[in-house]
């Protein structure tokens, strides 16, 4: 009998031990092996991210919470200048979650998972109660090999400039948009981005980050709170799609704070930045310099420099961003 | 004012509701307050509501007295 | 020599941000000085009200509200710290939402913060012609429907003020047109502009003001004609006649003008909270600086909480929460880099 | 201001910098470095475990689900014969969680992880909308390095014998009472398990395995699915505390379905166990033998033998252990 | 040469099960055939009746039930499954935190289903009285309590049955005593033992069991005098009296037999969820084979879906479903290992 | 039967309750229908009900029997 909804039965002995392998079935990997409670690395590693993921709804366009989970983790590994190489999978699933959406989200995984070369070392399940959980919870940890040891917010110097490899707020654009129930003509930019680690080889490239939660302007100020240096950009230099920008309009919302998640920050020297951006084009990137890092200061900002030269601070949100009418 | 509201332009009517959008997003509103609209016209909207239609012309003409006063101050 | 500084109110909220946003302020800063007035329905809105709007929360009644209103702090707490201890609190961006919502899942008894100026005016009676037609019986609305007008007279009275001209919300005229400035205007022989939101439509109400005050002409003038017309729009003026009255209303930092705000007309008043909940005793004093900021008498940076005690983590005020709020806008604009 | 409550404004900005920095300066540890997106290892790791905690309540006699989760990942590390050296740690919250409970949470999980030398190299927190989440998720993944590559379950012989190193059931028994109010005498076993890794040095201990979630039956019904052979156990030899077995007689359920969080079952070649058994007394364990594996055998069960003589079959349970009035 | 070998009931399923358990049933097979009775409230429960439970559940109305209920299958789904969608299922180890549960979060509507025999009537007795006290008006009971003497009465006059004695039920006499089986024993000539649940109290009773059966004596005997007075417990049989009235009943596998059931007094009719709801169309066909089994025609492994169709984790009928069903039971001590 | 219930001892007594237990586990029962329970008693714990008081002496003798079948049979 083919069950139709995950329950709380999944918890415990028989069900759960078909579960894992469900899963380990649609992955075409093991999850918790029947011989030892945990898996072996065969290659090297040396850096480690972990991520929870949560998001309504699991399915959006452009993805779904299983894609987003693979290229949080993998792209946090990226951005430090590593190899993703191994990563763990562990899920939360509220009773009642459909298995054909399960399905569904473990197949997106296993197809970002394949596409990167990136295995899956140990896994895990965990079922709670309808009502204690909306729907579902990924974690996953991710382990590689560090290719690029200098890359650090550490070596950002005076008058690097900041590149960033695609549009802007398109993830939580769609998102937004997806919830209100706008219809939209883009995507979340949900991807990997490993083919970053080629791009940047023998560059002077200081730091990269992706700009997910709390968007471009989040991390931004946290280069600027780390280095303690002013971060410069320019309101015109800003690659804000179209639908964004509307969308952020209509809600009352700031597009800079949106997420990205397939996009990175790349902090360079400025000798290097014109063969960065070259680089980057042939990658496929469509990349812009938005602006440039300043001198080390007391109390640092990262400053919006507007289209007619006015100056705007933009601080760290200490708010969700909420759609307002006022 | 303390009121946000943004231009969108009339795709579909269909009763009190229409399509509206800008830049491939669309969103369906409430149009029970601008009751003429047609399809092609401008709306404002606010909270899920068109609260006026939109005279372009009246628009492109405050465009172009601006740009004559950036003009003139050389900015 | 310094030319005669003028002293002109934005009244609206997002006319300060977007003055700011776009430097427009200092651009004009030595023709004018800009104040900031009550224009944000947010900051206008007195503390007892959040406090009986909590007060229902406590009750176990659902509470509606745009997201604007879900910081601001009331005696003791705020709608968004009920919400994340589990109170039955709905961010709301369309009103009619809240019908769907309610037949969806209805609640034993459930309340909609309905706050605005004459702008979103219009979408709350659309709403109560809903629930009546849907025959809603346990939905209210908490009204916080406040008029613009009448605020701005009650400006120009005080004494303090010295106010010399108007830059009249955009928004708010869509719906009522210019009428009700003309009639303002020529009483207080001061010049009033109407103006959009983009940094075009703000420069030539800019413009145009200064002109009109270097010339110390007076009158309407109409820089938002593509969306205000002379008469605004008549279909939600007749919509908000329909189901509202005007009445006395409480403004934060102004007292009670006459005539500033609207109540349900008899025929519709089943659906006030009021008509059901007796909250007189539940109230408490604003906490003062506030009101100096919403009438232009100090500026933000002025207030002694401002930037330490009140900052937009932890406001004190309201016009430290909203994001149109004056001191909100003077803490995100103020601070310059280098 | 101190803050008493979680909010979703945790998930973004500044106060999510202030959460992870609150977290860190309670751990001693840094979870996400201010200067790249991942954490660095420094020592060998080659095996990793990830587990997802969610238990209810959240504090329970005998520990909490920080301790829980940290000894969870570890004590799976432990049973593959590995040295735990490296933890992350994923806090997922709802919002309204107090502040004082979460720092008690962050304390015990400090204090397991410096008792037995894990660092934590990556953390991230999230916040859900009250009413998304019961309250906390916590997921851990565990690092380390394997000392007895020999240690798997292919290594279990005929006539292999079955230790417990302690009490069955105690965790799940505590659990079950505290939800239903009775007051117990005893507590949850909750502890890491790191010292058996000294204890089985040079002896002929074929596998081991916690058992956790489905209790002792669970974990030897894999042991024998995955060997294919028969395991028997000796009813009169199972160390059920009196207070287990009544908690397990008033509600209708079999103890050896019980969870134990900070015991081991350990299959050790017969000529081993008494030195074992004396190492594991020694290390300060109360262990027991208390049963033996069969051969090869095309349909393994896992076998009862009761006091009279009888056997029974103990199948893996189908159900979540639920209180009977009949 | 073989001994006669006694064909002996044991209506109660934690008999069945404490039997298997301590291997007295194969310790004991050369002398007496023990086979399984109707004696778990779960598998007499007819599949209508739980369809009536589930469509109760459908109209959105809370359901507390004991566990043992939650994975029966109606025609369409069980309890269980409801829950894991979102349906408000709530378990419950003693009845009396229903009163607590709906004082502290109040349903629209709720129903208790009540279900048992003799040993749990007094509770949901006690149930109806604090109902009552505390004025809950919107908790009702589905009471699905059966009564055993009956039930045993009915598979005596069962022709094809040919039982030569009845192991009676241990905690259900608790409650009754001894004298309903001296009636039914003077009446059949049969011998009838009252036994407990360990080892012991079990290896005396089948001893005595046996020892009458081949001295052909018969009568009752009470080797639970621990637990079981010769009046049973008289406080508990007077608040059965004051809540209850004696029915017709319909047992799975059994049909109706008369007199076996519970249905509140006049007095307290307003409690029962029948009295609000018409549920007559709503019912099914028990699937067939376990009515056989629960009046011990077959064993279950004599069923064509044991084992096969029919598993712990997809039972077709509640014999499977729970821990106490006969099935179960079967399929849990059936397999010996090699 | 059917009829989980198991002894503990009772502890102490308020009212319609009683604190009853065995082995350091202790937990809170109605005994409306055992009224005339007293502490030291044991009592037949059914779903949260005392549901009769248990006669140790009668437990006793049934071990006693049971000892001797099983000698009889040499088990
Ligand atoms: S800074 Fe804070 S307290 Fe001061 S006026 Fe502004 S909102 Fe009010
Ligand atoms: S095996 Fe299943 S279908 Fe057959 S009698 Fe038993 S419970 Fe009914
Ligand atoms: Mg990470
Ligand atoms: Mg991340
Ligand atoms: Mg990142
Ligand atoms: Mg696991
Ligand atoms: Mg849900
Ligand atoms: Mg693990
Ligand atoms: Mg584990
Ligand atoms: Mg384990
Ligand atoms: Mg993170
Ligand atoms: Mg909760």
């Amino acid at each position: 009998m083919k069950e139709r909804i995950i329950t709380l039965h999944h918890n415990s002995g028989k069900k759960q031990f078909k579960l894992l392998k469900h899963i380990e079935k649609l992955l075409g990997s093991t999850l918790v092996s029947t011989e030892n409670d945990s898996g072996f690395l065969e290659e090297v590693v040396d850096t480690v991210t972990t991520d929870s993921f949560t998001i309504s709804p699991v399915f959006f366009p452009g993805g779904d919470i299983g894609k987003l989970s693979v290229c949080g983790s993998i792209n946090d590994l990226v951005m430090t200048g590593a190899k993703p190489k191994y990563i763990t999978l562990s899920v939360v699933l509220e009773e009642g979650f459909e298995f054909s959406r399960l399905d569904k989200i473990i197949d997106s995984i296993r197809k970002e998972l394949d596409e990167n070369g990136v295995k899956i070392i140990a896994g895990d399940t965990k079922v709670m109660e309808h009502g204690a959980l909306d729907k579902i919870v990924i974690n996953t940890t991710c382990l590689g090999e560090v290719l690029y040891e200098k890359l650090c917010v550490k070596r950002i110097e005076t008058n690097d400039l900041i590149i960033i490899t695609g549009p802007i707020g398109l993830h939580g654009a769609a998102i937004m948009a997806e919830r209100k129930g706008f219809q939209i003509d883009f995507q979340s930019d949900c991807r990997v981005l490993t083919k970053l680690l080629a791009v940047i080889k023998g560059l002077r490239v200081h730091a990269m980050r992706d700009p997910t939660r709390g968007g471009l302007a989040q991390i931004l100020n946290e280069f600027s709170h780390s280095t303690k240096r002013n971060f410069a950009i320019y309101e015109d230099k800003l690659p804000i799609p179209g639908g964004v920008k509307t969308v952020s309009e209509i809600l009352g919302i700031d597009p800079l704070y949106l997420a990205c998640e397939g996009t990175a920050v790349i902090i360079c020297h400025p000798e290097d930045a014109q063969d960065l951006l070259e680089r980057l084009k042939n990658a496929g990137f469509d990349p812009s310099t938005i602006g440039f890092v300043g001198g080390i200061i007391e109390r640092p900002l990262l400053i919006l420099k507007t289209r007619n030269g006015a100056k705007r601070v933009l601080p760290m949100l200490v708010e969700e961003l909420t759609p307002r009418i006022c | 004012m303390m009121c946000l509201a943004i231009p969108l332009k009339v795709i579909k009517i269909k009763d009190n509701k229409a399509l509206v959008g800008r830049e491939g997003i669309k969103l369906e509103v409430d149009i029970r307050l601008v009751p003429d609209v047609s399809p092609g016209d401008f709306v404002l909207v606010h909270a899920g509501f068109a609260i006026q239609t939109i005279d372009t012309e009246a628009a492109r003409k405050i465009l172009e007295i601006a740009e004559r006063i950036d003009e003139a101050r050389g900015s | 020599m310094e030319a005669k500084k003028y002293r002109v109110m934005e009244i609206c909220g997002t006319h300060t941000h977007a003055l700011m946003r776009y430097g427009l302020k200092e651009l004009y800063s030595e023709r004018l000085e800009l104040v900031c007035g009550p224009g944000c329905p947010v900051c206008v809105t007195s503390q007892s009200d959040i406090d009986r709007i909590l007060y229902l929360c406590d009750l176990g009644m659902r509470i509606y509200t745009f997201g604007d209103l879900m910081k601001v702090p009331g005696k003791n707490g705020n709608l968004r710290e009920r919400k994340a201890l589990g109170a039955c609190v709905r961010e709301v961006y369309n009103p009619l939402w809240i019908v769907d919502d309610m037949k969806k899942d209805p609640a034993r008894g459930a309340v909609f913060v309905a706050i605005g100026f004459e702008t979103t005016a219009p979408l709350i009676a659309s709403l109560i012609e809903e629930i009546e037609r849907e025959r809603i019986e346990n939905l209210y609305v908490y009204l916080l429907l406040k008029l613009i007008p009448p605020a701005m007279e009650a400006l120009l009275e005080d004494e303090e003020n010295k106010l010399d001209g108007f830059i009249c919300p955009g928004h708010v005229s869509t719906i009522i047109g210019e009428r009700p400035y003309i009639k303002l205007a020529e009483k207080v022989k001061k010049p009033f502009v109407i103006a959009g939101f983009t940094r075009e439509e703000l420069t030539v109400a800019l413009e145009k003001m200064s002109e009109m005050l270097e010339k110390s002409a007076y009158g309407v003038v109409n820089v938002y004609a593509s969306a205000v017309k002379p008469e605004g729009n008549l279909d939600a003026r007749e919509k908000i006649k329909n189901f509202f009255e005007v009445t006395d209303t409480l403004w934060r930092g102004l007292g009670t003008i006459p005539n500033s705000g609207l109540k349900l007309r008899e025929k519709y008043r089943r659906f006030d909270v009021m008509a059901h909940f007796q909250m007189e005793n539940v109230s408490s004093e604003d906490p003062c600086p506030c009101g100096e900021v919403l009438t232009g008498k100090i500026k933000p940076e002025e207030c002694q909480l401002f930037g330490t005690l009140c900052l937009p983590e932890t406001p004190v005020g309201p016009c430290m929460v909203s994001s149109e709020g004056a001191c909100h806008a003077s803490f995100l604009y103020g601070r310059k880099g280098e």
